[in-house]
């Protein structure tokens, strides 16, 4: 199964994108679809770079594959600190420009846009699976009927 | 290219920028650093054209976000246009479509802010 | 470990060459030494794109790391036909142009320019480790006054 | 750029190509390709100028070794000149310094060829 495994430091961010935009193209999924893997999965490593290893050094994963169901799945895995984002509280959407804040917005872009994801604690790691759909020949009729 | 931004002038005192490709969180902080620049050089106001942009993560909302309140704290104003659909669906997402006036094009920008 | 899997398809080479090379240049290697990790390293990769899956479809892995010993190491390994090259014989060096073959070179610059080489077969798998020496001060100026 | 294929014209019957990058399993076929329409186009020699060539793998020299066996199969000659340590350390390793010839220069491939 296609998988690499990096520091979990910036200077890597480049490469562990290339490798999802890279197996996302080799599946098949359109422009529109690739962007919504690229993001989900950008704000995913950039809390595990950022956030993981507080005090140490370690490494981030990602594994794509397609599964039985003909989805698309990208799996982070890193041995940091528990958390389970897909449980944080969601940013005030509602807030005015002064108010509204600056953080708070990659968990929720990935709960919004990924079609699928799930998290779980294995041991000492934390995986975050995020499936995408492949599109239906109907899914795309429809798309464009409403964005004509 | 990954991200290119440029200045298209001044129009009705009014910086126009356009950012093309992509703002994400290898991007993110030259924006910071080229569009700061600009805002600190100038009293007018800014439209940021997106036509030509792909892809904006939740870093590059931050960026955006950050020189809208910086222009607002000096009674000026960030003004978007032409954003693409998955921009677009990025910034409804957000929320940030209601905080931040967005237009189809540069001239109804610059005439309806 | 710093580790990428990907389809043994020539689709993959570029990615695979340049995850070898960022690590190797991460580890501070010169550009000299880093050619020499770049070129041992795709002719171990295209034996295994050309020759290890006669039949079927198979991965094929690169980890990077530095060993105890301050050596960076290559490791390749596939699932597919038992194949030791280092037990390849050589090409004829001597032949003309007309009798000289165009195959065989790519095992042979393998063991000439990694420092240290070896193979091993671990159950289904193939595993090949290249080792790459650090220059130390020492070579390094040696080098400045063998090549002025 | 991963490999650039130059031809500066032709000089004393003398095909003269530059290459420039790297030849390796992804740029060979390029190579191949190019250089074999040109080898055809034409019945003079070739030089070939390796001084920004920073990359030769063993599908690279499988290249230059196609490119000289055809050219020597109707007595015409490839010479190369003015290769970098690393590329001509390949060379020498894989006894390609013996069979095809190698100058430091252009004019002394040239003069001496
Ligand atoms: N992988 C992680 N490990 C530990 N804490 C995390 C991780 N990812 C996110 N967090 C925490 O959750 C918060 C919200 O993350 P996020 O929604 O991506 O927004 P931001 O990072 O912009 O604040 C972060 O500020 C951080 O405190
Ligand atoms: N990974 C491999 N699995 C099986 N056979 C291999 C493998 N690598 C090389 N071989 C065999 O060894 C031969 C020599 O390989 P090599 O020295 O790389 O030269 P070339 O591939 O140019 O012939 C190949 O022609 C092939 O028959």
């Amino acid at each position: 199964m296609p998988r690499l495994t990096l520091p979990a430091e910036e200077a890597y961010l480049t490469r562990l994108m290339g490798f999802v935009t890279q197996m996302a193209e080799a599946s098949g999924f359109n422009s529109e679809r690739i962007r919504s893997i690229e993001l989900t999965t950008e704000e995913a490593l950039v809390n595990v770079i950022q956030h993981a290893y507080p005090e140490t050094a370690g490494n981030v994963s990602i594994d794509c594959q397609m599964d039985r169901n003909g989805r698309f799945i990208v799996e982070i895995t890193d041995n940091g600190v528990p958390f389970d984002g897909l449980d944080f509280s969601d940013p005030d959407l509602d807030a005015d420009l002064t108010a509204r804040q600056t953080g708070g917005l990659g968990v929720f872009l990935i709960k919004k846009m990924a079609d699928h994801c799930r998290y779980r604690r294995e041991g000492e790691r934390n995986i975050l699976t995020l499936g995408f759909e492949v599109p239906t020949y109907d899914d795309r009729k429809h798309a464009d009927e409403t964005n004509p | 290219m990954s991200m290119e931004i440029v200045k298209n002038g001044e129009q009705d005192n009014c910086v126009l920028v356009a950012v093309k490709g992509r703002i994400d969180a290898v991007t993110a902080p030259e924006f910071d650093k080229q569009v700061g620049e600009w805002v600190d050089a100038d009293t007018s106001d800014f439209i940021v054209d997106l036509s030509e942009l792909d892809y904006i993560s939740s870093a590059g909302l931050r960026s955006i976000l950050g020189v809208a309140k910086r222009l607002k704290e000096n009674d000026r104003a960030l003004t978007l246009c032409s954003l693409k659909d998955t921009v677009g669906e990025v910034f409804d997402i957000s929320g940030f479509s209601t905080i931040i006036p967005i237009f189809d094009s540069v001239e109804a920008a610059l005439k309806e802010r």
